[in-house]
């Protein structure tokens, strides 16, 4: 069976690690603060400004001055900080974020992802992803495997305009976890699969070659 | 020392607005827009404008108002979306549009305002954004070239300004004010309180007064929030 | 949340040295200076540092009680002016410097915090400075390509530090201490009072506790005044 | 009777305008903070990370943590700021300071300025004098027009290193005051004299070619 997005964010999760500086993207990435391991204490970045983002605020609290990336009315914690947008991505790409998780159209086996564009269909902008994927430590996708039309969204090679070129550390999705090897020109492997989701059904899904990890576990 | 407080936004804005320049316009989203000084740019029928801004403003909001009335001819933005009007005319061909990813985005800015013509980054390398432009190696790594941003305005909404000048933003809605307001020739700031200079701490001034030009208290001070979320309050 | 404090300056650089490494160390003059890690960086016997820091000390204090050592094998600075020793060790060869313009090592050094290899500068065209670098015009001015700087430690120092890492400066003793807090692959800060998270305002912060990863309470505090110039009061 | 340096100072301060934020650096520019005219309203700015320099401190109060460029003791004003080295400079590189007086040992018709180093005899730094001559929008020089030896300063090309280059828009000297076309490549212009000192003096202790104001009148 293959895991839901909340249990691709819970899966998401066990990659933060104990004083992690972590950004994360919009959609299934934010659901990620909700599986915070305990005893691990992770700082969330938001890269219009704030380090140390607090939970949503309590109905009537919202203050519009003080939102997240996503634009989504957000609270701080003691420990917060306020910057500028400059600052904010002096800090993105001067690599001192341990960890960010994204959302992606397509990954390539390459590391490349692509997330921000569909020619001629989606003119939106790649707001901050390209400093994200250019400037963060460690990349993590969260995607469905496949689309909706059952076409792999996990490649070769990206056919969409790029939003980054051999960036991507891991890939979680609905079906698997896969790494890529992105420090030696790319390489996917096989870690972990969903319960019930068979190597066979991942080949099926996956139009690029792949190698299995030898500790290859079925999630529990 | 009050020659930079002005009496409104028409009188904050009086001689700066030619046809075919470049504004920069402070902002996140619906956070931190220069709510007062946008509709004064609008009213003053200024055409053919380049616009530098995160975003194109959203219904009925921020800069969305000088795109209903064709006033913009080109945006620098990072992300566009959510905004029906700005897709129709990009797609019409009306409207120039070139993208940037927000943290060069706000790079260049930041150049812009402390005299650096051009830097080096590796955000966009392999992709669109590296196209046509110097794509150079250091310590093993490709990094692509990206140049400054000025304006001939730059217009940002803070908090609380002195009459000095200094600049002091609230929470989020900082983000791109504080570069903006160093990089336009003139920087006319919209905010909801002036106080008198000693009331800010020295420590913890946001833009320091050398950089603004004009002040004004905000006359639109609506502060939309774009999407409310919130949590239920547990029982204790 | 206390993961970052450490007892002491012998336990807040355990494992962080080692021969031919590079150092930055705060402070203007003789202002805002990490005068508690300075002396356990002489103590440690580490040798071949190349050390990045406005300036180098004076007589007895600061960077001086490295010369004194010869543990220093290059000085990365703006101006070492008023330091026999160092002028000593210079002309004899001992030494190594590399001058740079103040306000270039100060976008140096925020650029290797920043993740920019490279930047253009007007500082320095024409000069001694320019030689051996890429000059290039942009909208018919020169400018000189410098590259960033960044250090295996900084050592750093500021007036408060809460148990989350946040750092604020006092006065002109703020300096160089957040832009080298931004460039060291590990970052030591000591700081005068170490609060409980909460207690700095989260506007204020100079320095986002990212960029710290290990504090300690000075144990040295001296602040030595350069120039003491006073004026006399006058009768009422 | 040439000018004292107190005179020098006092005419470099006649180019002060209301609204000016102006860098003051090390010996007679010092000085000129002494001289602002009445009703002229001027922000002085410290490289080392303060805008609003106030007078030196009383007896007994001065703060270790509070000096300028010069490592002086001083103190603030209610509009102070402070900023770390990085923002002080990118005012100072970004063209905000409108005028900034400099010591020279050197300066030349074409606008070049030495004024940091003797190679061979004197190992300091140029300190952030590159920084200003480069980055401010008007450079003034206060100096002594011959050295010790009566060796003319006002030269037709320096002899010393630089501290920039075609960066000199006023020389302001014990016999005269000079403006330097540094737009059009240099080109000097004696525009006043100190009082009781002659043209001939002035072209006597001056080696480089220099016009002359046709509204040349002598200082009162």
């Amino acid at each position: 069976m293959a895991w839901t997005r909340e249990q691709v964010a819970a899966r998401a999760a066990k990659e933060l690690q104990d004083g992690f500086y972590v950004n994360l993207g919009i959609g299934i990435p934010t659901l990620v603060a909700n599986y915070i391991p305990d005893g691990v204490d992770v700082t969330l970045q938001s890269e219009n400004g704030l380090l140390g983002i607090g939970p949503f605020p309590y109905e009537g609290e919202a203050d519009p001055d003080l939102i997240n990336a996503g634009k989504q009315t957000i609270t701080i914690l003691p420990s917060s900080s306020f910057f500028s947008s400059a600052d904010s991505f002096a800090m993105i790409r001067g690599g001192h974020i341990d960890l960010t998780i994204l959302g992606a159209m397509e990954v390539a086996a390459n590391g490349d992802i692509a997330n921000w564009t569909i020619p001629g269909k989606m003119v939106k902008g790649m707001g901050g992803a390209m400093d994200l994927v250019a400037g963060v430590k460690k990349v993590i996708v969260v995607m469905d495997h496949a689309n909706k039309a059952g076409v792999s969204k996990v490649l070769e090679r990206c056919s969409l305009p790029l939003t980054g070129a051999g960036v991507v550390d891991l890939i979680i999705t609905d079906l698997c976890v896969m790494t890529c090897d992105k420090a030696n020109g790319g390489g996917l492997t096989l870690i972990e699969l969903a319960p019930d989701v068979t190597l066979d059904e991942v080949k099926a899904k996956t139009a690029a070659p792949f190698a299995v990890a030898p500790t290859l576990a079925k999630a529990a | 020392m009050t020659r930079k407080i002005y009496d409104g936004p028409e009188a904050a804005l009086d001689g700066l607005l030619f046809d075919g320049m470049t504004i920069m316009s402070g902002g996140f989203g619906l956070s931190g827009n220069p709510e007062s000084l946008i509709p004064e740019v609008r009213r003053s029928g200024v055409k053919d404008l380049t616009v530098i801004s995160n975003n194109a403003g959203a219904d009925g909001f921020g800069l969305w108002m000088l795109l209903e009335t064709r006033q913009i001819k080109k945006m620098i933005a990072s992300y566009v979306g959510e905004n029906k009007l700005f897709e129709q005319q990009y797609l019409s061909g009306e409207l120039e549009l070139e993208l940037n990813p927000q943290g060069t985005l706000a790079e260049r800015i930041r150049a812009g305002g402390a005299g650096i013509p051009a830097f080096y980054t590796r955000t966009g390398v392999g992709t669109v954004v590296a196209e046509g432009k110097p794509v150079e190696e250091f310590e093993g790594q490709l990094y692509v070239r990206e140049t400054w941003l000025r304006a001939d305005v730059a217009i940002v909404k803070a908090w609380k300004a002195d009459t000095a000048g200094n600049l002091v933003y609230r929470r989020t809605a900082r983000n791109f004010n504080p570069n903006m307001a160093t990089a336009g020739k003139v920087t006319v700031a919209e905010v909801e309180e002036i106080v008198p200079v000693g009331s800010l701490d020295p420590e913890a001034i946001h833009t320091p007064g050398i950089y603004v030009d004009r002040i004004i208290k905000s006359t639109i001070n609506e502060k939309k929030i774009e999407k409310l979320t919130e949590r239920k309050r547990e029982a204790a």
